[in-house]
């Protein structure tokens, strides 16, 4: 088993080096971001969608807090990305003019203003959670998000349903990367801490929690408070790089993509919220491309794209079924997983040639493409699940020992 | 198996004793059924004291109205000569009480170490701030917690297995493991609520053994509910017996074990 | 624009006693549709404690599985005018509805949440949203969505077109016989000015509103007009249009149903079983699986016919994704009564469609879809459990 | 234990099996199609030609020299305006396979390259973001206001001239010199059916229904009033509801309550439709006049709406009725290339907007986006199919003529037409 772990103080130099290290790779990775936009002139969708995805990953850890490390079930952090964004915005437009401060202070600025109007938010949506737990929470953030959605269609001094635009415009892709950053940081400390372990232990159990002194409420709304502000600033970097803001940009579908980021990436994993972010932002957007290719070429494909997704997701659920049964006789296990192999394999084609047969008789001439690849992206959700309920990275972050370890078991194995 | 010895002990401990913890008619009622039926003890600092009764008796039940899951319908809690009754289970964990758990609840995907920790965490000195953006006192004050939260481990026989995840832990040592996160919040008294159940009799031995150290070598007050006889026959020095949330008898183990009410209560379960 | 919305919003804010019978009679016509999808929420979750987040999904699969009944019978949106429709039509329509979603509920269940049993809340959560938009935009690229598609009114049997009318306060027998006769004064302008317009070839807006004939067609109709204000004052009355009375009734059925489905049968038993204790339930010789599948089967169908009523009577135009919000909403009405139980579903249901109405006959049409979260969040903290929900104490 | 890892092995290999099956049975259909596309991931580096109906209106991709001027256009080819977004492409398509069948512009062929806006502000900005980086000389679109707006900031900012099509709310030209529209605004669009309620139909009290969610329809219901209370009318009630809304029973019956002699409804199509039907539904008589703006342009209304619906006035564009020659030689072009007639308006504006921007693109002294944009300020009568369109000193809004039209069993018949300055000089 493991040996005994010997706890040592940090060495100084240990300490304070990784830090100067860490800090001086963050910085050159943001002027990496910013000075991106040079050679990608020619592709400023690429470089748009690049600077953004840094949004969606603040975003995304950031509700990892509230969901994955401290164990509540939000699922409305679109209302605080609004928040942040529209108070961000509105002032900008009021007062930017007024004020004789430079572009980029003024975002900074208007960031911190953006994520303490969340932070005030997230303090009102978290004190429910006194009180409510689970499905219930669930539903009461997710009920929160559309009255926020609402009231700003129907107040005209932030635009109502046409939307704020902002002038001026102040795009800054290094501080979109910063705040993503400086929420990983933030996120990682808390957990390299003792001061961590309150929020993790009230995920695992709450009454043990508060048995152990830990006032669970305060744990819970510092979780609320952090998430929000956090997801508040992005709001105010994503107002100030559009330029314009409309409340269907913070529908309740923001809320599941982000929560899926979260769960796809392993509830409690900083680095899988991360990795998931990024991946579940440029797939979408890596399918967009699908456009590109030749049209008939997708008329084609789409029955057997989705066929084969819902063949898999066939394939999952049978196999699991045949495991369930026959937990034991290795031989029958083999035997029955062929089977089922086959027996998919037939659903795929069925599924090919009833989809095909559909089309045909809808009378669709061609695929509509943001569909298809809005269907593409939920199959792969439904098999990434059934597949990994835990998430990708499950409970572990990224770590050189971790890393490591994942290559020395595959050289075992191959031995 | 009384022990005259250690009878005698308890009785000049009697004499200088200084209460601890007293329930004053402490009464619980959810809906038309009393759980808990004006039920009044008093430990004194240093007791090692058992809570029995049979099936549904409401002995867990008394817990948590100490530890301030559930507010007493009427009663007084008094801990230290400070009224506890309704108070929240943290702030009743940071005034000196802690527990464990029947069923037990461990932090399962925390390791065993952490586990403890987190038990420390309740004296912790520095700010949230300091922690998320790992300032050095955190950091110090991290290290620290977990070097003490590494020396209850080894008193608890548990150092081995201090990185394992504790929902992994077998039974035994995750009972222990529950003890030693309790011991690690620093309270004056701890409650045990049945440690030994699901344990062989040798494991039952080194319990006993370590619940004595509890209070010998730590100087804590022990309370604790035990569903095994001879378990609490043995390790206690003053009992008291509920039977459907009343009390129906209360003193030393021979006293109880000769109490026709209390041989009405168990029957048949006694020859456990 | 912006004083339009502010003085709007002003401006409706009109407490209007005498158009309140109708609106509660509105709410009730619609919490009847919102009971009957959160039927199948309530009961999901009661069983599986898993918010069934394709419900909605598969409610929208059930009208169109009824459009398609009706398309099957030639009354497509573009066909001519055609016999009315038959009381046989809508029985099949509904049935096949009801049996399609009966079909699309038990596959789902068996193909994506089955697996996910023992797997934490949140990942079966996940898988459910997964379902859910794999359907809409599934259903985007095979459904017929372009035109968005609606049940033809060819359906209806013509016995069931036209209102019923209830008068509260009946207006003078005078001004409706004025009225009769206005209309015919009316008709018989508006027919002599049609029969110039032939004759030479003209076309109507050409002429001067001044022109004789035109002059006249004002007159006339303008009387109908004020007849009818003036009735409409001096009485209160209730319209409920004929489709959807028997709508009502069928859901009332079909809720009587469940009922003694649930109470009086070995099947309803064993739900009411799993719904108290899964893990026991099993243990208990009760094959859950199967409790399980008749669920969402019942729940499913329960949508389905919420679904066919709702594009037929209600005339829902329908997309992929209009399921979404009655969706939402029936899941807001089922946590409201209190998850899991049968009756507060139904209560649920229809407190939030009266709520919606009078949020409307108040005059804030725009917050209609927030009222049903304020309530939500309201009743929630107050009272965690929902109205006839009990919040459980955990045992420690 | 170590079976598990087996059975996850083999769920993989099966799973990979069966993903590699399905894609390699896509790459044998495309092949056997005579296509050089890949599937999914390809580039699309592979010229598509523009005249070629393709129904995802894909056909963008990078430039291939500099014998093909492109010009690009967002339209909404998903989403809730999708009928509309089909049609403007449709349209636009018309436009540039007639000029290129001429022999294009100076013997370069014109290359329509769209962008989906999935009827989205957002995206619609993207795309056209992506447009103008793929070096289109000019924009065409949108067909909604909310949508146009983003493109303007766009256009604006990358002094890229647009054209909108059907973008009627005012104040989307002021946002840059270089945006311009083919179609009239709110500004006419309102007044036009405040004076044909009030003087054609003869009604004094009217109730408006307006869609909160959308800025076009918020603008029109508010351009209506002022008109109409100008005219000396009233307006009796003002009801809202929300895009999506699919039961308007609570709103109806406040209606009726107030016994209004009309109704304007400002929506679109998809709420409009129902929202008739369920109000005739409930007892609100014929002799209540339905009417409202180019919203309801759709085929679908009268799905939606059933018999209710008809006899309902809304203000449309153009009609196919209209005596004007372009109407005529028009709907024959769009028969021989896309069969039947334009399902809306947004056809003929799509068309206008493509033919005025390639007539720009001619008489511009360079082939850049700023000449474009000085031609296109410079336009004077052009022939275009909704009317003639001038945007010479008119601030990028055309004087244009609205058309009311009443709704039938056979679609829109031609009502009346009103030129701008019979409006506006009341």
């Amino acid at each position: 088993m493991n040996p005994a772990v010997e706890i040592q103080k940090p060495s100084l130099l240990k300490f304070w080096g990784s830090r100067v290290i860490s800090a001086i790779a963050a910085i050159a990775f943001c002027a990496g971001i910013q000075s991106l936009g040079g050679p990608l002139a020619d592709n400023e969708f690429l470089y748009r969608i690049i600077v953004l995805s840094g949004l969606y990953v603040t975003l995304a850890v950031s509700l990892n807090l509230i969901n994955g490390i401290t164990g509540q079930f939000s699922i409305g952090h679109a209302a605080f990305y609004q928040v942040g964004a529209y108070t961000a915005g509105y002032l900008t437009v009021r007062m930017f003019s007024t004020q004789q401060i430079g572009e980029v202070p003024w975002l900074i600025l208007m960031c911190l203003v953006g994520a303490a109007a969340a932070a005030i938010t997230g303090l009102i949506v978290g004190l429910p959670s006194l009180r409510l737990k689970g499905d219930y929470l669930a539903i009461v953030t997710l009920g929160f998000g559309e009255i926020i959605r609402i009231i700003a269609i129907n107040i005209d001094e932030v635009g109502g349903a046409y939307g704020l635009s902002i002038v001026p415009k102040i795009q800054s892709p290094w501080l979109i990367w910063a705040l993503a950053i400086l929420c990983i940081a933030v996120c990682r400390n808390l957990l390299k801490t003792a001061h961590g372990l309150p929020f993790l232990a009230v995920r695992e159990d709450e009454v043990a929690s508060s048995a152990m002194g830990v006032s669970t409420t305060k744990i819970k709304v510092t979780a609320f408070v952090i998430g929000s502000s956090f997801a508040g600033a992005a709001g105010a970097l994503l107002a100030h790089y559009e330029a314009f803001i409309t409340p269907d940009m913070f529908k309740m579908e923001v809320s599941f993509i982000v929560l899926t980021m979260v769960v796809i990436g392993g509830t409690g994993s900083i680095t899988g919220s991360t990795v998931a972010a990024l991946a579940l932002f440029l797939l979408p957007e890596w399918l967009r491309g699908l456009k590109e290719a030749n049209g008939d070429a997708l008329v084609v494909s789409a029955p057997q794209l989705l066929g084969a997704t819902l063949a898999i997701i066939a394939y999952i659920a049978l196999a699991r079924r045949v495991r369930d049964h026959y937990h034991g006789k290795p031989i029958q296990k083999a035997g029955f997983q062929f089977g089922v192999a086959a027996a998919s394999l037939v659903l795929f084609f069925l599924f090919k040639a009833v989809f095909a047969q559909i089309g045909g008789l809808a009378g669709h001439e061609g695929w509509e493409i943001n569909s298809l690849r809005m269907a593409i992206f939920a199959a792969v959700l439904i098999v990434i699940m059934l597949l990994r309920p835990q998430g990708v990275f499950g409970h572990h972050e990224f770590s050189w020992a971790w890393l490591k370890s994942l290559f020395v078991k595959k050289k075992q194995e191959a031995s | 198996m009384a022990n005259t010895a250690e009878q005698e002990t308890q009785a000049t401990l009697d004499e200088s004793a200084t209460p601890i913890l007293e329930l004053a008619d402490a009464t619980i009622k959810f809906g038309g059924l009393t759980a808990v039926d004006s039920v009044s003890f008093t430990l004194n600092k240093g007791d090692l004291f058992g809570l029995i009764g049979p099936n549904g008796a409401g002995k867990t039940t008394v817990f948590n109205i100490i530890t301030g899951v559930y507010k007493p319908t009427s009663g007084d809690i008094l801990f230290n000569g400070r009224n506890i009754a309704g108070l929240k289970p943290e702030k009743v964990a940071q005034l000196g009480i802690c527990r464990t758990f029947q069923n037990i609840r461990l932090f399962g995907s925390l390791s065993v170490l952490e586990n403890v920790v987190v038990g420390g965490f309740l004296r912790k000195k520095t700010g949230l701030f300091s922690a998320l953006a790992l300032l050095p006192p955190a950091v110090n004050e991290t290290t620290e917690l977990r070097k003490k939260a590494m020396d209850l481990l080894e008193v608890m026989d548990l150092a081995d297995v201090a990185q394992s995840r504790a929902a992994d832990l077998p039974y035994g040592k995750q009972r222990r493991l529950e003890i030693a996160r309790a011991m690690a919040t620093g309270p004056d008294l701890i409650l045990l609520d049945e440690p030994a159940a699901g344990m062989n009799p040798q494991e039952k031995e080194a319990l006993a053994t370590t619940v004595r150290r509890i209070r010998d070598d730590f100087d804590k007050t022990v309370l604790l509910i035990e569903h095994d006889m001879r378990f609490v026959m043995n390790l206690c020095e003053r009992i008291v017996v509920l039977d459907h949330g009343v009390e129906i008898s209360a003193g030393t183990p021979d006293i109880v074990r000769n109490d026709p009410k209390v041989i009405e209560a168990y029957l048949g379960e006694e020859s456990e | 624009m912006i004083d339009l919305v502010t003085s709007g919003a002003l401006a409706g804010l009109s407490l209007d006693p005498s158009t309140l019978p109708q609106q509660l009679v509105n709410g009730l016509l619609i919490g009847a549709i919102y009971a009957l999808i959160a039927l199948g929420y309530t009961m999901v979750y009661g069983v599986l404690r898993l918010i069934n987040f394709a419900h909605g999904e598969v409610f929208m699969l059930g009208a169109y599985a009824a459009l398609f009944v009706s398309y099957g019978f030639g009354y497509t949106a573009d066909a001519g005018d055609i016999a009315g429709g038959t009381w046989t039509l809508l029985a099949i329509m509904l049935l096949v509805s009801m049996i399609s979603c009966a079909i699309v509920g038990a596959v789902i269940e068996f193909f994506a949440y089955r697996p996910m049993r023992n797997q934490t809340r949140i990942a079966a959560l996940i898988t459910a949203i997964g379902v859910s938009l794999l359907i809409q935009y599934g259903g985007q690229l095979f459904l017929p969505a372009q035109p968005p598609p609606s049940i033809s009114e060819k359906v209806l049997p013509a016995d069931i077109r036209g209102s019923y009318d209830f008068n509260l306060i009946s207006p003078d027998p005078q001004l409706e016989s004025d009225l009769a006769a206005a209309k015919t004064a009316a008709d018989a302008a508006d027919s002599e000015l049609e029969k110039m317009l032939t004759d030479t070839g003209q076309r109507e807006f050409d002429l001067e509103p001044e022109h004789p004939l035109r002059a006249a067609k004002f007159e006339t109709i303008g009387e109908v007009r004020s007849l009818s204000a003036e009735i409409e004052n001096s009485s209160v009355s209730v319209t409920v249009p004929r489709g959807q009375a028997v709508m009502f009734g069928t859901v009332v059925l079909l809720m009587t149903l469940l009922w003694w489905l649930v109470m009086h049968t070995r099947t309803g038993r064993a739900m009411r079983a799993a719904s108290h204790d899964f893990d026991s339930a099993s243990l208990m010789g009760i094959n859950v699986n199967r409790v399980v599948t008749i669920t969402f089967i019942i729940g499913s169908a329960l949508a389905g016919a919420g679904a066919m009523m709702n594009a037929t009577f209600l005339r829902t135009p329908l997309t992929p994704f209009f399921g979404f919000m009655p969706g939402v909403k029936a899941f807001v009405a089922a946590v409201l009564g209190g998850i899991g139980n049968i009756p507060g579903a139904v209560l649920g249901g229809f407190v939030m469609g009266l709520a919606e109405t009078l949020v409307v006959w108040a005059g804030y049409g725009q917050y209609k879809d927030a009222v049903a979260f304020v309530i939500l969040i309201v009743i929630l903290l107050f009272r965690p459990g929902g109205l006839l929900g009990s919040s459980k104490v955990e045992k420690v | 234990m170590k079976f598990r890892n087996t059975i996850s092995v083999l769920s993989c290999a099966a799973t990979a099996a069966l993903f590699l099956g399905a894609t390699l049975g896509c790459g044998d259909k495309t092949t056997s199609n005579g296509t050089n596309g890949g599937n999914g991931g390809g580039n699309g580096d592979a010229p598509v030609a523009v005249n070629r109906p393709a129904p995802l209106g894909e056909g963008n991709s990078v430039a291939t020299g500099d014998d093909v001027i492109k010009i690009g256009l967002i339209a909404s080819q998903n989403g809730n305006l999708r009928p509309w977004g089909v049609d403007s492409v449709d349209g636009a398509m018309l436009a540039v396979k007639q000029i290129n069948d001429a022999g294009g512009i100076d013997g370069k062929q014109i290359k329509l390259v769209v962008g989906d806006s999935n009827s989205k502000p957002e995206e619609g900005k993207n795309a056209a973001e992506k447009l103008v980086s793929e070096g289109v000389i000019g924009l065409i679109g949108e067909v909604s206001s909310g949508i146009t707006a983003q493109l303007a900031d766009v256009a604006k900012e990358r002094g890229v001239p647009l054209v909108a099509v059907g973008a009627t709310k005012p104040d989307i030209t002021t946002k840059g010199s270089n945006i311009f529209r083919v179609c009239y605004t709110d500004d006419l669009q309102g007044p036009v059916m405040a004076v044909f309620a009030f003087r054609d139909l003869g009604l004094t009290k009217v109730a408006i229904v307006t869609d909160v969610k959308q800025p076009y329809s918020t603008g029109l219901s508010e351009t209506f009033r002022t008109k109409f209370e100008a005219l000396g009318g009233e307006i009796v009630d003002v009801q809202n509801y929300e895009t999506g809304s699919t039961a308007f029973n609570g709103q109806i019956a406040n209606l009726k309550a107030k016994n209004p002699q009309g109704l304007f409804l400002s929506g679109y199509f998809n709420e409009v439709g129902p929202f008739v039907y369920q109000a005739r539904d409930q007892g609100i008589g014929k002799e209540v006049y339905v009417f409202g703006g180019d919203g309801w342009d759709s085929a679908e209304i009268l799905n939606s709406g059933g018999d209710a619906i008809l006899g309902g006035y809304f203000c449309n564009h153009y009609n196919e009725n209209d005596d004007r020659p372009e109407v005529a030689s028009f709907l024959a072009a769009w028969k021989a290339e896309h069969g039947g007639v334009p399902g809306t308006t947004m056809g003929a504006l799509g068309y206008d907007a493509t033919a005025l921007m390639i007539d720009a693109i001619g008489r511009a002294a360079e082939l850049n986006s700023a000449s474009v944009t000085e031609a296109l300020e410079a336009t004077v009568d052009f022939k275009g199919v909704s009317g003639d369109i001038t945007l010479l000193d008119q601030n990028g809004n055309p004087p244009k003529r609205a058309i009311v039209v009443e709704l039938t069993n056979d679609g829109q018949s031609f009502t009346k037409a009103y030129e701008a300055s019979e409006i506006i000089g009341e």
